[in-house]
């Protein structure tokens, strides 16, 4: 519960230290220049204006200027001079192409101070890529220092939604902590576990589980071994032999841990054989062809397919269902979810991958979270008939859901 | 004995297929002689079910098989009508003036060759007949490699090879970066921090084409061929949502639909997705090459697929009416 | 004290990340580089448990002599002919003015790449097609209204997406032509079921990520 | 016989082994299988030696003396550990980092860009779609907020399946069910063109039967 009043108490905190940061309004220093007009080059921008880019780790600002007079006759490109002092060498930050009057400097680095003038050019390209130009430049500008802010104002909603979701999320985790009884759906892919595990005792065979192919990086794949986790229990108490062929190192340590942690549970720790959980290649189509060799030799009874999949998810199911294994799937990843629903007997679709842990375990908490979750879907499906109910009446609050 | 004259009839059919006549061309009637009689092999197995032979998977790899090996013998040309995801990509290619500068991001490996290979080398002839700046890098490490391939291809063109385009000056490959989308991130602020060297090891600033070049803000279009992650999703999380890029994308037809959602809002300007767009763009920008070819046995193959799909359920009607005698 | 820290890493690790994302200030820019660098040094290093994991079990059945010892034999050869080709190909260009890559076109690895890895991992990908062909041929059959809608929807954008819908259908007018079907499967219900499932991913992705920094799902760490 | 004979030989007989697969497991495709589990578990193992440990670790740090990499280094070599069993539980501090970074980066990116990124188009593109006048278009975005809003009816968890919100629930089914028959549909043809890819080599490359 500690932790929980920690967080809560750091995200105010760090609030409340941004405040300062929308104070700081650098009123840009703005000087009226005239150039001297070239024969054949344009006059420069009258006027030019940068100020820092605000949202940003202090590594931009944002150059403005008034277009050439001669613009649509004569200019070609502007280019964006800058120098660490008014009369120092300039250098050329970047070009636009005529008719623009805004860039952005990310060549810039905070706490320095910078100097701009804008060059109006009228370039003449000629056949042997030499070319003639005339240039003309506006006044100098400055000194503008980049400010790095302490909070992307930009993203002020996403920070909003976020924090009623988790609130959300947190607040029924504590009510489920509570003792209150929790309806959950039923979901056929995860009531098939047991009896796809007694299936296998019954008949002697092995367990494939198979963890996906993505990395430790994705949460896809923590999901999965949470859920290897709980199938290793039961294999523990059943005697059922668990295979666990892996693709990535990082995920044959963490799924050690978790199989061993598992039949330790059971009070069987001397059953569990670290080589259970094997590495075979990190490679996608090495893995799938290894396994298809596997299952086609040791012809499982049950396997499971958990976490990330991309192609390799039909070559999988469809040997493994060629082979006669009661199979059950889940992944987060939209495209491979059709090929699991062809080949496998169960599927888990999108979120019910992340739901299984909560439902095998039966704990109050993670049951509490799946009410927290299914809170904010009721949330955002409200959003939508609102913004469009609001949209009706003129009003576009649309970007309340920008993401930027 | 038994076990062994497999092999013997692989290895026969190996040295019979290596002494045939090369190359072995079809004529146009012969053609239509070889489709009618797949399909009426195909008429004949669903009788089969009807009669309650259910056939095995052993016979749908079969006729997979000769589907798509057989039209490589036929010399006969479809007709392909562009779709609008399609025409916007090559709008969005076409309407660049000569001189932007359009970044190649290729994120696909050898297997997914067939499908945006040709989407590749049609996307490079177009630009260099346009004089568009190309600067090509990639997030998979076969990436760079694939479109070494599509330039090397395209430069033989007399049309292009004229123009005598020069490395570094008309085009640059900038290799592959390993860090999936944190690459796209970082090639926000600066390219040159995320790409020092290209493949043959110059400095990013010894490369006439790339000075000015800084980060998205200074290219004009990006054109990405991708077949997974990261690829085209990445590109519209970070390039397009967080630095405003026009992203076009070429993507295997396994990756499409993950990406429509981004079409559909306007995030992408364009989508080929797949062996048919790849044709599509092929036709769009009248660069005519192997996915043209390509077509004739995937229309083949797919006729097999929902043919079967029509056996499938055939058996399943057998199945209810047998069951139905029984239970009746 | 051994099951307490890692909490506290990951409760630390996991509000630090969250922050970076609204926190443009040095060091939270830094961060996404920072973990993307360190999990690839990471993921570096941990390789050598797989490698040494994949070893050991081979030679393990070597030397228990089981009934298909030469095949692990084999996967030990080949292991190692391209991990010293690699090593060989590397050190050499290190010194090579200007450094080459091993993965340079010429060099033994890139001819066990192009000429082993890339026929193996392309045809291993291209036998999807025969499944592709056995998984519709079995599971599309019309059972109940979903599958019947699974297999209406698969047929009409098969049927659609090759240019031989439009030579059946090309007597219809523009808009009911199949490849038009195929268009419409797709960009409008597939864009909805691709939301709906999407959206489901991200709460779930959130809740779990949540429960993970909070410590609450931490089987992962102790079973 | 120079080189490019045997590797388009070695190449196409790697080919035919792992097709081999398809009629089914034989000797033939044992062998290819351990040929490519050591040489793809090699291919990676090499150039994640060279691409992480040698290009970002070492120059890095002994080069760009970029100090910060050490941190990788450092819950790398906490990683070994596990060679030695006593101390191998030093191991889970890189991994709590790794699993408490993910969990934090990844959170951020799918509630943005799954989430509210996918609310805020169905809102946009239906409000956009009644502004403008083109009917097929505003009938494809209904259908679109029908699909979105009846699916994330389906996910819900807590809530009994029954009567009006067990029919919504259906309706949410039906789309999910179009959805994955598109998806599946529209990659026959992917998977089709990498077979096309296969035999395309095998016909023109190795036996020269078709230019």
């Amino acid at each position: 519960m500690d932790r929980l009043k920690a967080l809560l108490f750091l995200t105010s905190v760090i609030i409340l230290l941004c405040l300062p940061a929308f104070s700081q309004t650098d009123a840009p220093t703005r000087l009226v220049g005239d150039a001297k007009p070239a024969i054949e080059s344009p006059a420069g921008p009258p006027s030019v204006e940068a100020k820092d880019t605000k949202n940003d780790d202090g590594s931009a600002i944002d150059v403005s200027w008034q277009l050439s007079p001669d613009d649509q006759r004569l200019v070609t490109k502007y280019q964006v001079l800058r120098s660490k002092s008014s009369t120092g060498p300039f250098e050329v930050a970047g070009e636009t192409t005529k008719g623009q009057h805004t860039y952005t400097d990310n060549g810039v680095k905070v706490g320095e101070s910078y100097f701009y003038k804008i060059a109006a050019v009228y370039e003449i390209k000629s056949t042997d890529s030499t070319s003639v130009t005339g240039k003309g430049e506006s006044q100098v500008i400055g000194p503008i220092k980049p400010i790095a802010q302490w909070f992307n104002m930009r993203r002020l909603n996403v920070l909003i939604w976020l924090l009623v979701t988790c609130a959300a999320i947190l607040f029924y985790i504590m009510q489920a902590k509570s003792g209150k009884e929790l309806y959950v759906r039923k979901i056929a892919g995860i009531d098939a576990v047991d009896d796809a595990i007694g299936r296998a005792t019954e008949m002697g065979r092995k367990v494939f589980f198979v963890p996906g192919i993505q990395d430790m990086d994705d949460v896809a794949t923590i999901a999965a071994i949470t859920i290897l986790g709980r199938v290793a229990r039961i294999c523990a108490t059943n005697e059922t032999m668990l295979d666990v062929p892996v693709s990535r190192s990082l995920v044959m340590v963490t799924a050690r841990e978790s199989v061993r942690e598992a039949y330790g549970k059971v009070g069987r720790p001397d059953a569990f054989k670290e080589d259970q959980v094997h590495y075979v290649t990190d490679d996608q189509f090495g893995y799938a062809a290894a396994i298809d060799g596997m299952v086609m030799r040791d012809k499982p009874a049950a396997m499971f397919y958990m976490g990330g999949f991309f192609a390799e998810a039909l070559i999988l199911a469809e040997t493994g269902n060629n082979a006669g294994a009661i199979q059950i799937a889940g992944t987060n990843q939209p495209a491979q979810i059709p090929f699991f629903v062809a080949a496998c007997d169960y599927t888990l679709i999108g979120e019910e991958l992340f739901a299984a842990s909560a439902y095998l375990e039966r704990e109050p908490r993670l049951l509490g979270s799946l009410k927290g979750q299914d809170f904010a879907k009721g949330l955002f499906l409200l959003a939508i008939f609102l913004l469009l109910i609001l949209a009706m009446f003129g009003y576009n609050w649309v970007s309340i859901m920008d993401v930027s | 004995m038994k076990k062994y004259y497999y092999w013997i009839i692989l290895a026969a059919l190996i040295i019979v297929l290596i002494l045939l006549p090369k190359p072995l061309i079809v004529s146009p009637t012969v053609s239509t002689i070889i489709t009618v009689l797949l399909g009426l092999a195909l008429a004949g197995v669903l009788v089969l079910t009807l009669r309650g032979h259910m056939i095995g998977r052993r016979t749908v790899f079969l006729f997979i098989g000769v589907s798509l090996t057989l039209p490589f013998f036929m010399n006969y040309r479809m007709p392909i009508k562009v779709s609008p995801e399609v025409q916007t990509l090559y709008d969005a290619i076409a309407k660049l003036p000569p001189g932007s500068k359009v970044l190649a991001a290729f994120d696909y490996d050898p297997p997914s060759a067939p499908e945006l290979q040709p989407q590749a080398e049609a996307f490079m002839a177009f630009a260099f007949k346009h004089n568009l700046k190309v600067i090509i890098m990639g997030l998979w490490p076969q990436g760079p490699q694939q479109a070494d391939m599509a330039v090397t291809k395209v430069l033989q063109e007399p049309e292009i090879r004229a123009k005598n385009l020069r490395y570094g000056v008309d085009y640059v490959n900038l290799g592959f970066q390993s860090g999936n989308e944190f690459v796209i991130q970082r090639m926000g602020t600066s390219f040159s921090g995320m790409f020092p060297r290209d493949i043959y090891n110059t400095d990013y600033d010894k490369i006439p084409l790339l000075n000015g070049v800084e980060n998205f803000s200074n290219i004009d279009f990006v054109f990405n061929l991708s077949s997974g992650q990261p690829g085209t999703v990445e590109w519209v999380q970070i390039a397009v949502d967080r630095y405003g890029v026009k992203l076009g994308a070429g993507n295997t037809a396994v990756q499409a639909p993950s990406v429509y959602p981004y079409l559909s809002s306007r995030r992408l300007t364009g989508l080929a997705g797949g062996m048919t767009g790849a044709a599509e763009f092929e036709q769009a920008t009248k660069e005519i090459g192997k996915a043209n070819t390509y077509i004739l046995s995937q229309s083949f193959s797919h006729m097999v697929v929902i043919a079967f799909i029509i056996i499938g359920n055939a058996a399943l009607f057998v199945g209810y009416r047998k069951s139905k005698q029984k239970g009746a | 004290m051994k099951r307490e820290i890692p909490l506290i890493i990951t409760f630390v690790a996991g509000v630090a990340f969250v922050l970076q994302y609204f926190i443009p200030h040095y060091p939270f820019n830094r961060f996404e580089n920072i973990f993307s660098d360190w999990f690839s040094i990471v993921g570096a290093f941990a390789i050598w448990l797989g490698a040494l994991s994949l070893m050991k079990l081979c030679l393990l059945n070597i030397s228990k002599k089981s009934s298909d010892w030469p095949i692990s034999l084999l996967i030990i050869v080949s292991f190692l002919a391209i991990v010293i080709a690699g090593a060989i190909d590397g050190f050499h260009g290190l010194n090579n003015v200007p450094a080459t890559s091993f993965r340079d076109p010429g060099t033994n690895f890139d001819w066990l790449y192009q000429k082993v890895y890339t026929p193996l991992s392309s045809t291993m990908f291209a036998i999807l097609a025969f499944f592709v062909a056995s998984a519709s041929y079995r599971a599309f059959r019309a059972r109940n209204t979903a599958a019947t809608l699974l297999l209406f929807s698969a047929f009409f954008v098969m049927i659609g997406r090759v240019p031989v819908g439009d030579y059946l259908s090309g007597w219809l007018p523009e808009r009911m032509q199949l490849s038009h079907w195929a268009n419409w499967l797709m960009a409008f219900p597939n864009t909805a079921g691709q939301r709906a499932v999407m959206i489901g991913i991200a709460l779930g992705t959130v809740s779990t990520s949540l429960r993970i920094i909070l410590g609450i799902e931490r089987s992962h760490l102790e079973g | 016989m120079d080189s490019t004979l045997i590797g388009t030989w070695l190449a196409a007989l790697l080919t035919l082994g792992i097709m081999s697969f398809i009629y089914k497991d034989n000797l033939y495709y044992k062998i290819c299988e351990a040929i490519f589990i050591g040489v793809s578990a090699g291919y990676w193992f090499i150039t994640y030696f060279w691409d992480s440990l040698y290009r970002i670790a070492w120059i890095g740090i002994v080069h760009e003396g970029r100090y910060v990499l050490l941190g990788g280094v450092i819950l790398g070599a906490m990683m070994l550990t596990r060679l030695f069993g006593k101390i191998g539980w030093i191991a889970r501090w890189p991994l709590a980092f790794i699993v408490g970074a993910t969990a934090g980066l990844k959170m951020m990116v799918y509630f943005t860009t799954n989430a509210m990124a996918q609310i805020h188009d169905t809102v946009y593109d239906t409000v956009t779609a009644f502004g403008g006048g083109d009917l097929y278009n505003l009938i494809g975005r209904l259908v679109i907020l029908l699909g979105t809003v009846t699916g994330l009816v389906y996910f819900y968890f807590s809530k009994e399946h029954k009567g009006l919100f067990g029919g919504v629930a259906k309706v949410g089914t039906w789309f999910l069910m179009i959805t994955f028959g598109a998806s599946f549909g529209y990659t026959v043809m992917s998977r089709m063109s990498l077979l096309l890819g296969r035999i395309d080599f095998l016909l023109t490359d190795w036996l020269k039967l078709v230019k």
